[in-house]
């Protein structure tokens, strides 16, 4: 097995990194995972070749995907798994053959695998508890989530229903288990069209988003309905909606991040294991080889906090639809600005 | 007539009504054991409707079927098929992407059986195991019939079985009909051709706008009744010839042959083919079945392209990619097979209009009213029954039939190649369309016609070549051209050399009843014992 | 004609069955009313003037893809590449907004490129006789492929849906007629006088009907199946335009939920998926037949699961029903 | 006695000739499989016994998605509800199993292939009942099938025993010869060989090639049509358990089976007008996707590049195709 690597020509130990990717092509917050990734690798000169399977399947097709790079011999597998279990099969077989593999933007219960995500839980629980704090814990709530079944999305649920039962006086539109908006824009905008014209939306005092915030606002906007306060992810967008009082007067909004650096982390973490250097696991997680990204919360009611959210577009003109935050302190070394660059690199 | 216990299949007072078309009133129907009996009636009489109901094929909305002193309505083919009732309808039931074998063992007919009859029609030779797909239509057609002998059916019913064979086939099926007769089974036979008729049917029932408008025995000279009953008046003679014909020597000659093939070959069938078609006449084609008659068409509709030879139109060479280059150079075919040419789905307009409406090159707007015009004219020459209206789908298979001569008809002809133009069309709208061609012919307009029906040869044409394997083995002038001479040629005979003993019963069937629209048939003294 | 029908009840039900077979709008807009009724019973008092603007600008986009649909299965095949297509017309304008050339130059590109596309899948289908279902879900990954690798191409030029765009996509004339008419009501005009009345149309109800019959009277089936996807390929583009403007989102995935729904809302519309037969002006009611039904689960606010097997067996019960009246089979 | 000899060649090349021709096809992509392995094993040396395994495994979910699609496109119809299906069997399977016995196992799966043949018999029914085009009951009904599957469990999850893992898992004999391979093999034999030689075979083809002359030869229409849809449901079910058996649980996101299935059975030779083909094709089809996809990752071909290559090679072989019976129509 090659998983210590190749010796190349200059001497030191070089690596091949494969990434893993099973769906959500052309999707901001999946590419740019990938882009952070190729940014993270350039800043790795042991890193030889990074190569990305990037489509759309399922659980069985990353599998096999996954078995794919197994083949091609690389010394670390990174990847976005479609599921926590699905892989595993995968996962030990490149483990029997040396190889290290890397969990990103969600968790594996593989043993061998290092997880590094988000934590999603914790990601609508901070939302949660603004939302309800700025209704003064009473009213009614529209509760629209992503993408039925998936891993994400019921992290989030777990977060969201856990700060509900907390305050007793918050009742959730439509239902409790939420309305889906399959994290499709034209989905979305549909929905809240509909939620509209069919007089519910007056009978809100908040909205907590997955995502989809700003085909919301937006849709809020063209009905010329009064906002109200919502709380969705650091996407571009969204974040610029709540920066421009004069076009979106009086929207209240806090964006929770939800980095995709991630891939580039993951790469850094893959180099660290397979330099067998040692990595401080996060306690809370639950779950061992772990590190947790707790998300931070940022709301415009204060001009701090507009202050900070401003900073957070430290890459001018990044496309609408892809998160801001693009670094973590300690797992990405590169300039934030190189990512969009190094998205062109095949 | 009276109801009698000794029927083997009884019909009364059936009807069928299509939304506003009425396509059987009141029909009524009976068949002794062991006769062969006739459904004789116009396009659209309600012949086929008559047929499918009593195969379970379309459900009555009234009327009362008895079979075997047992009444009984069948709800589908294969209850029918269980009561011993089979049709064989003029489109094959073969499923095109199955080997016969497969065929058979769906229709759970015995082989042995089917290996007769096929002998009997003369397919001894056909290898079971080709696709349905591959086989001419002729061949599937005759398949068909043996299938549906082999299952030994109470009643046998035909509907215009023969319209698509060539001469031999059609003799051949008759012959076996003419056997199956007696025992306590019967044939229903359905043709538009009296000659037939009077050659193996007992009785005919005729049909008039789904009407039962009486029975009649099948004798020497009933033809002239039939024909009556089935357009309500009597007939004037309906010979197409109006003005005598100019012989083929006086006109053209001197003009540019419209076509002429050098020729011609393709695939296995046609070797060579040479011979010239001049304005203003009707060149008849005589053939067998599969003498390469089919390519030659082909090619010269320009839908397949020739192996070898040369074809010339006006003087000038022609090479066909696509029927669009034959059409252009006023070379319009008139489809041997109606379900090659019509869209089911579109309106009667819609597809006489299709050639010329429907242009990709002009842009803009269809003139609607200059359009109304040419297809109203072309309907009413053709006298097609236009009820049913909408969909093509749902008119009858002869006015399906008359739809595809009439789109060009309406565009206006110069050359018109004719496959069986009258397969399916009754007698007064045969004659109508002889007078057509005739007519076209005499404006000045090439007419090349192929006929299964060798009469039409002497009422319509000028002269007729005769194809045989391939080629084209001798001219024969309208004069001359009476029934067994023709055949005799078909068959490349010599005149004085022996007849083929089917063809003989052929001529003798022909002979046992002067059909009303030919002068009388020949005699049996003409053919050699 | 109308004397025999006059004769008894059952001609009469079988004359009403052929007047809904030569005018299928008749049923159709009949379930329409159906489902608006539904949705009224449902929530009291929402079907207003406002209301059937939003439905109407939700629908526009879809009955315009579904116009794909129609047009492709006219002549027996399908377009899957529309919801690609539309995606990327949107997304490639969306990279031009701060360019030289403006969102114009932006739209002058997308639509070349969609035209660019159909063209491909024509000659495909028409020359290679490809099967169009596979033509142009190929394509669809073609044109997916590219538009990702332009979306890598153009993370950082600040793209954003024009606000013209937006002003056609979301707004409403007086709260009721969405702007999106000003491109839609032209090409519906375009579209069904293109089918009735024009040789083209003509040609591509007879190649669906009968290749071989089309051929034989002269048709050249190539030219016209090539023309037909890149006029196909051109609609989806400029239903792209407008979603994207409707949702004020460019994404390369924009359109992809529109897909199936266009399939169905044509055919619900009365197009035969075998060729021939069908229409635009139904596929229009079936479009807004779609949308009303979302917008009904959306006001019953049924969980996800129960949401999606409402939706199918509904379109299930409207097809059959509208098979039953129409009597087509 | 030369024109007996000659007679006997012909007797053999009219033997041989018209397998080869139905064949044809079918033949030919096998050859361009076994070129493909060839250059598979020339730009990666190490690819051996385990990237065999990983391929048979890979490509067990989509293959008899394929089959399942082509016994309905064979008989005319076509089943857009595949992917649903499967996520629904598949769903149901992994939620019994968590938990239970080995034995109580079997008893799961013998349940999901008849929930299978009872979905299939659904749509088929409703296709047969309501004469609403195949195309739109289907499409339809992937929504209501998707439903059920959220039904069943919200989220991804539950297990598989033991032995239906390993069923799929590692290889048999010898390491060349991957389990999940044989277990293809024999699910697509035991069922479809019956069938196809017994007279609803026949029937199948019979009314996808020619409904109205199936009808008029006496061919229950309707009856053969739902056993068609039902038969798709059996194998759609296989194929939601082989998802099972190689991820150990059950997700409710339908994956990208059904539209994957048609091309994969229109790369297979079957007829997209129903009649023609057999169900070899449609799994070599798939077997061929899948090492082009292998062969790309080994190439290091950008993701998006990939998909234009998938799409452009899906074209590629059928105009290849195309090109080549034309050539056979002229000849
Ligand atoms: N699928 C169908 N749907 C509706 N009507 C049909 C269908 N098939 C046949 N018909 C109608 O049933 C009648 C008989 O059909 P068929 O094609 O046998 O005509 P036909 O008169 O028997 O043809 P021919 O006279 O040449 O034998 C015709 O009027 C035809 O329009
Ligand atoms: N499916 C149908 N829908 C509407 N009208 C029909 C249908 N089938 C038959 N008809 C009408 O019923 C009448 C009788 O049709 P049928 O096919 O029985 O005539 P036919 O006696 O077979 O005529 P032909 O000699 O041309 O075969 C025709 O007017 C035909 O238009
Ligand atoms: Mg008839
Ligand atoms: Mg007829």
């Amino acid at each position: 097995s090659s998983s210590t690597g190749t010796t190349g020509p200059s001497g030191p130990k070089t690596f091949t990194i494969g990434y893993s990717n099973g769906g959500s092509v052309g999707n901001g917050f999946r590419e740019e995972q990938v882009c952070t990734a190729k940014a993270q690798v350039k800043m790795y000169p042991e890193i030889t070749n990074l190569t990305v399977i990037h489509r759309n399947t399922d659980a069985a097709g990353q599998l096999s995907d996954i078995r794919d790079l197994i083949a091609k011999n690389v010394n670390a597998i990174v990847f976005n798994p479609n599921d926590p279990d699905a892989l595993n099969p995968a996962l030990e077989e490149a483990a029997a053959k040396g190889i290290v593999t890397v969990s990103v933007d969600a968790y594996v219960t593989d043993p061998h695998t290092w997880n590094l995500y988000n934590n999603q839980i914790k990601y609508a629980e901070l939302g949660a508890k603004w939302l309800f704090d700025q209704m003064g814990g009473t009213g009614t709530v529209w509760y629209t989530r992503g993408l039925a079944g998936h891993p994400a999305d019921s992290d989030r649920d777990i977060g969201f229903q856990t700060v509900l039962k907390q305050y007793p006086n918050i009742k959730v539109v439509p239902s409790n288990s939420g309305v889906f908006t399959g994290w499709d824009p034209a989905t979305t905008t549909n929905l809240t069209n509909d939620f509209i014209s069919s007089g519910q939306y007056d009978k809100i005092q908040g909205i907590w988003a997955s995502g989809m915030g700003k085909q919301i606002v937006d849709a809020i906007k063209a009905a010329n309905k009064p906002f109200v306060p919502i709380v969705d992810a650091d996407i571009g967008g969204f974040v610029s909606q709540l920066l421009d009082p004069t076009n979106f007067p009086g929207l209240k909004g806090a964006a929770v991040t939800n980095t995709a650096s991630v891939g580039g982390a993951g790469v850094t973490m893959a180099l660290k294991l397979l330099k067998g250097e040692t990595i401080t696991q996060s306690a809370g997680a639950g779950r061992p080889n772990t590190v947790l990204l707790d998300p931070v919360l940022l709301d415009n009611t204060t001009d701090a906090g507009k202050a900070a959210l401003k900073a957070w577009q430290s890459v001018p003109g990044l496309d609408q639809l892809w998160p801001l935050s693009l670094s973590i302190q300690g797992w990405t070394t590169y300039d934030p600005n190189t990512v969009p660059a190094s998205c062109k690199g095949a | 007539m009276t109801v009698t216990a000794d029927l083997l299949l009884e019909a009364t007072g059936v009807s069928k009504t299509y939304g506003a078309v009425v396509a059987l009133k009141s029909a009524s129907l009976a068949v002794r054991p062991g006769e062969v009996h006739a459904l004789v009636g116009a396009n659209g009489a309600g012949k086929s409707t008559f047929v499918k109901i009593l195969t379970g094929v379309v459900h009555p909305d009234a009327g009362r079927i008895v079979v075997r002193g047992r009444e009984r309505t069948a709800h589908s083919p294969a209850e029918a098929r269980r009561g011993g009732l089979i049709s064989v309808y003029q489109e094959p039931s073969l499923i095109p992407d199955l080997d016969i074998r497969a065929n058979l063992r769906l229709t759970e007919t015995p082989r042995e059986p089917f290996r007769h009859w096929l002998g009997e029609l003369g397919l001894r030779d056909l290898d079971l195991s080709t696709l349905a797909r591959r086989l001419p239509l002729a061949s599937l057609r005759i398949i068909d019939l043996a299938r549906a002998l082999a299952i030994e059916p109470d009643v046998l019913m035909l509907d215009e079985m023969t319209a698509a064979l060539p001469a031999n086939l059609t003799e051949r099926v008759l012959d076996v009909l003419g056997r199956v007769r007696g025992g306590d089974r019967s044939v229903i036979f359905i043709s538009h051709r009296l000659i037939e008729i009077a050659a193996v049917c007992d009785r005919a029932t005729v049909l008039r706008e789904g009407e039962t408008v009486g029975v009649v025995d099948v004798t020497a000279g009933t033809e002239e009744r039939i024909v009556e009953l089935m357009l309500g008046q009597s007939v004037e003679a309906l010979s197409a010839r109006t003005a005598a014909v100019a012989g083929p020597e006086s006109r053209a000659r001197a003009a540019t042959p419209r076509i002429s093939a050098r020729s011609l070959s393709s695939g296995t069938r046609l070797n060579d083919a040479s011979f010239d078609l001049y304005p203003g006449e009707v060149l008849g084609v005589v053939a067998l079945e599969g003498q390469g008659q089919d390519e030659l068409f082909d090619i010269l509709a320009g839908s397949e392209r020739p192996r070898g030879g040369e074809l010339l139109v006006d003087g000038k060479p022609a090479n066909f990619r696509h029927p669009a280059d034959a059409i252009r150079v006023g070379l319009v075919y008139v489809a041997a097979d109606r379900a090659e040419a019509l869209l089911m789905q579109r309106s009667i307009r819609e597809n006489i209009a299709l050639p010329f409406s429907s242009r990709l090159r002009h842009w803009g707007l269809i003139d609607l009213g200059r359009e109304r015009e040419k297809v109203d004219g072309a309907v009413a020459t053709l006298q097609i029954d236009a009820r049913a209206g909408g969909e093509v789908r749902r008119l009858s298979g002869g006015n399906q039939q008359k739809v595809t001569i009439a789109r060009w008809v309406a565009g206006g002809v110069r050359t018109m190649l004719c496959f069986d133009p009258t397969r399916g069309i009754d007698i007064r709208t045969k004659t109508q369309i002889y007078r057509l061609l005739r007519d076209m012919a005499d404006a000045g307009a090439a007419i090349l016609l192929y006929t299964s029906e060798l009469k039409e040869v002497q009422l319509v044409c000028d002269r007729a070549i005769v194809i045989f394997g391939g080629r084209v083995v001798g001219e024969v002038s309208a004069a001359e051209g009476d029934e067994p001479t023709l055949l005799r040629a078909a068959y490349n005979l010599r005149s004085e050399s022996a007849v083929p003993e089917g063809v003989a019963a052929m001529l003798a069937s022909t002979s046992s009843g002067a059909d009303a629209s030919t002068p009388a048939g020949p005699g049996p003294s003409e053919v050699p014992q | 004609m109308t004397a025999a029908v006059r004769a008894n009840r059952w001609l009469d039900a079988a004359a009403w069955r052929n007047l809904f077979r030569d005018r299928p709008l008749i049923p159709l807009t009949g379930l329409l009313l159906l489902l608006v009724i539904t949705i009224q019973i449902a929530d009291p008092g929402i079907v207003t003037l406002p209301w059937w603007g939003v439905i109407m600008r939700a629908s526009v986009p879809l009955a315009i893809l579904a116009g794909c649909q129609t047009l492709t299965m006219l002549t027996g095949g399908i377009d899957l590449s529309v919801a690609t297509v539309a995606s990327m017309a949107g997304f490639v304008t969306a990279t031009f907004v701060n360019s030289p050339g403006g969102w114009v130059q932006g739209m002058a590109v997308a639509l070349a490129a969609a035209a660019l596309a159909g063209l491909v899948t024509g000659i495909g289908v028409g020359v290679f006789r490809v099967h169009p279902l596979i033509m142009t879900l190929a394509m669809s990954f073609v044109v997916l492929g590219f538009s990702n690798v332009w979306q890598l191409q153009m993370v950082q030029t600040g793209a954003g849906v024009p606000s013209q765009l937006r002003w056609v996509g979301s707004n409403l004339l007086l709260d009721v007629i969405p702007y999106s008419f000003l491109v839609f009501v032209p090409l519906t005009l375009l579209i069904l006088l293109g089918l009735r009345r024009t040789g083209y149309g003509r040609l591509l109800f007879a190649i669906g009907d009968n290749p071989i019959a089309a051929r034989l009277s002269g048709v050249r089936s190539p030219q016209i199946l090539i023309v037909l996807y890149v006029i196909s390929a051109v609609l989806a583009a400029i239903a792209g335009l407008i979603i994207s403007g409707f949702t004020n989102t460019a994404s390369v995935s924009l359109a992809d939920t529109y897909l199936l729904p266009s399939v169905a809302a044509a055919v619900i519309g009365g197009t035969s998926i075998m060729g021939g037969r069908g229409g635009f002006a139904g596929t229009i009611v079936g479009a807004l037949i779609l949308t009303v039904l979302t917008a009904l689960l959306t006001v019953l606010g049924l969980p996800e699961p129960t949401r999606q097997i409402v939706f199918g067996s509904i379109i299930v019960v409207v097809a059959a029903a509208y098979t039953r009246v129409t009597g087509e089979s | 006695m030369t024109a007996a000899s000659v007679v006997a060649r012909r007797r053999a090349l009219d033997a041989v000739a018209p397998w080869a021709r139905r064949n044809g096809w079918t033949l030919g992509l096998v050859g361009f499989l076994g070129l493909l392995l060839v250059y598979t094993k020339l730009i990666q040396p190490s690819y051996d016994s385990s990237g065999i395994q990983g391929l048979a495994i890979g490509v067990l979910p989509l293959a008899l998605a394929a089959v399942a699609q082509a016994v309905v496109v064979m008989s005319g119809g076509i089943d857009l509800s595949i992917g649903s299906m499967m996520a629904f069997t598949s769903v149901v399977c992994a939620t019994m199993m968590k938990g239970q016995s080995q034995e109580f196992a079997v008893v799961v799966v013998l349940g999901v292939l008849v929930l299978g043949i009872v979905l299939g018999a659904v749509n088929g029914a409703l296709v047969v009942l309501t004469k609403v085009p195949d195309i739109v009951v289907t499409l339809a009904m992937s929504f209501v099938w998707a439903g059920c599957a959220l039904l069943v469990r919200a989220a991804p999850g539950g297990a598989a025993a033991e032995w239906l893992r390993n069923l799929v898992l590692g290889s048999f004999i010898s390491e060349w010869i991957p389990k999940s391979a044989i277990v293809l093999i024999v699910i697509v034999a035991v069922i479809w060989i019956p069938v196809s030689r017994s007279r609803m075979g026949l029937s199948i083809y019979a009314i996808g090639s020619n409904r109205l002359a199936a009808f008029r030869s006496g061919i229950p229409v309707g009856r053969t049509k739902l056993f068609a849809y039902a038969l798709t449901g059996l194998y759609a079910a296989l194929a939601g358990l082989s998802l099972t058996a190689s991820t150990g649980i059950g997700t409710p996101v339908p994956g990208p089976y059904t539209l994957m299935s048609v091309a994969a059975v229109v790369l297979g030779g079957v007829s997209l007008a129903g009649g023609r083909g057999g169900l070899f094709g449609p799994i070599v089809a798939v077997v061929v996707l899948q090492v082009i996809r292998t062969d790309m990752t080994f190439l290091s071909i950008d993701s998006n590049y990939a998909y234009v290559a998938q799409g452009l090679i899906l074209v590629g072989v059928l105009m290849v195709g195309s090109f080549a019976l034309m050539r056979r129509s002229r000849a």
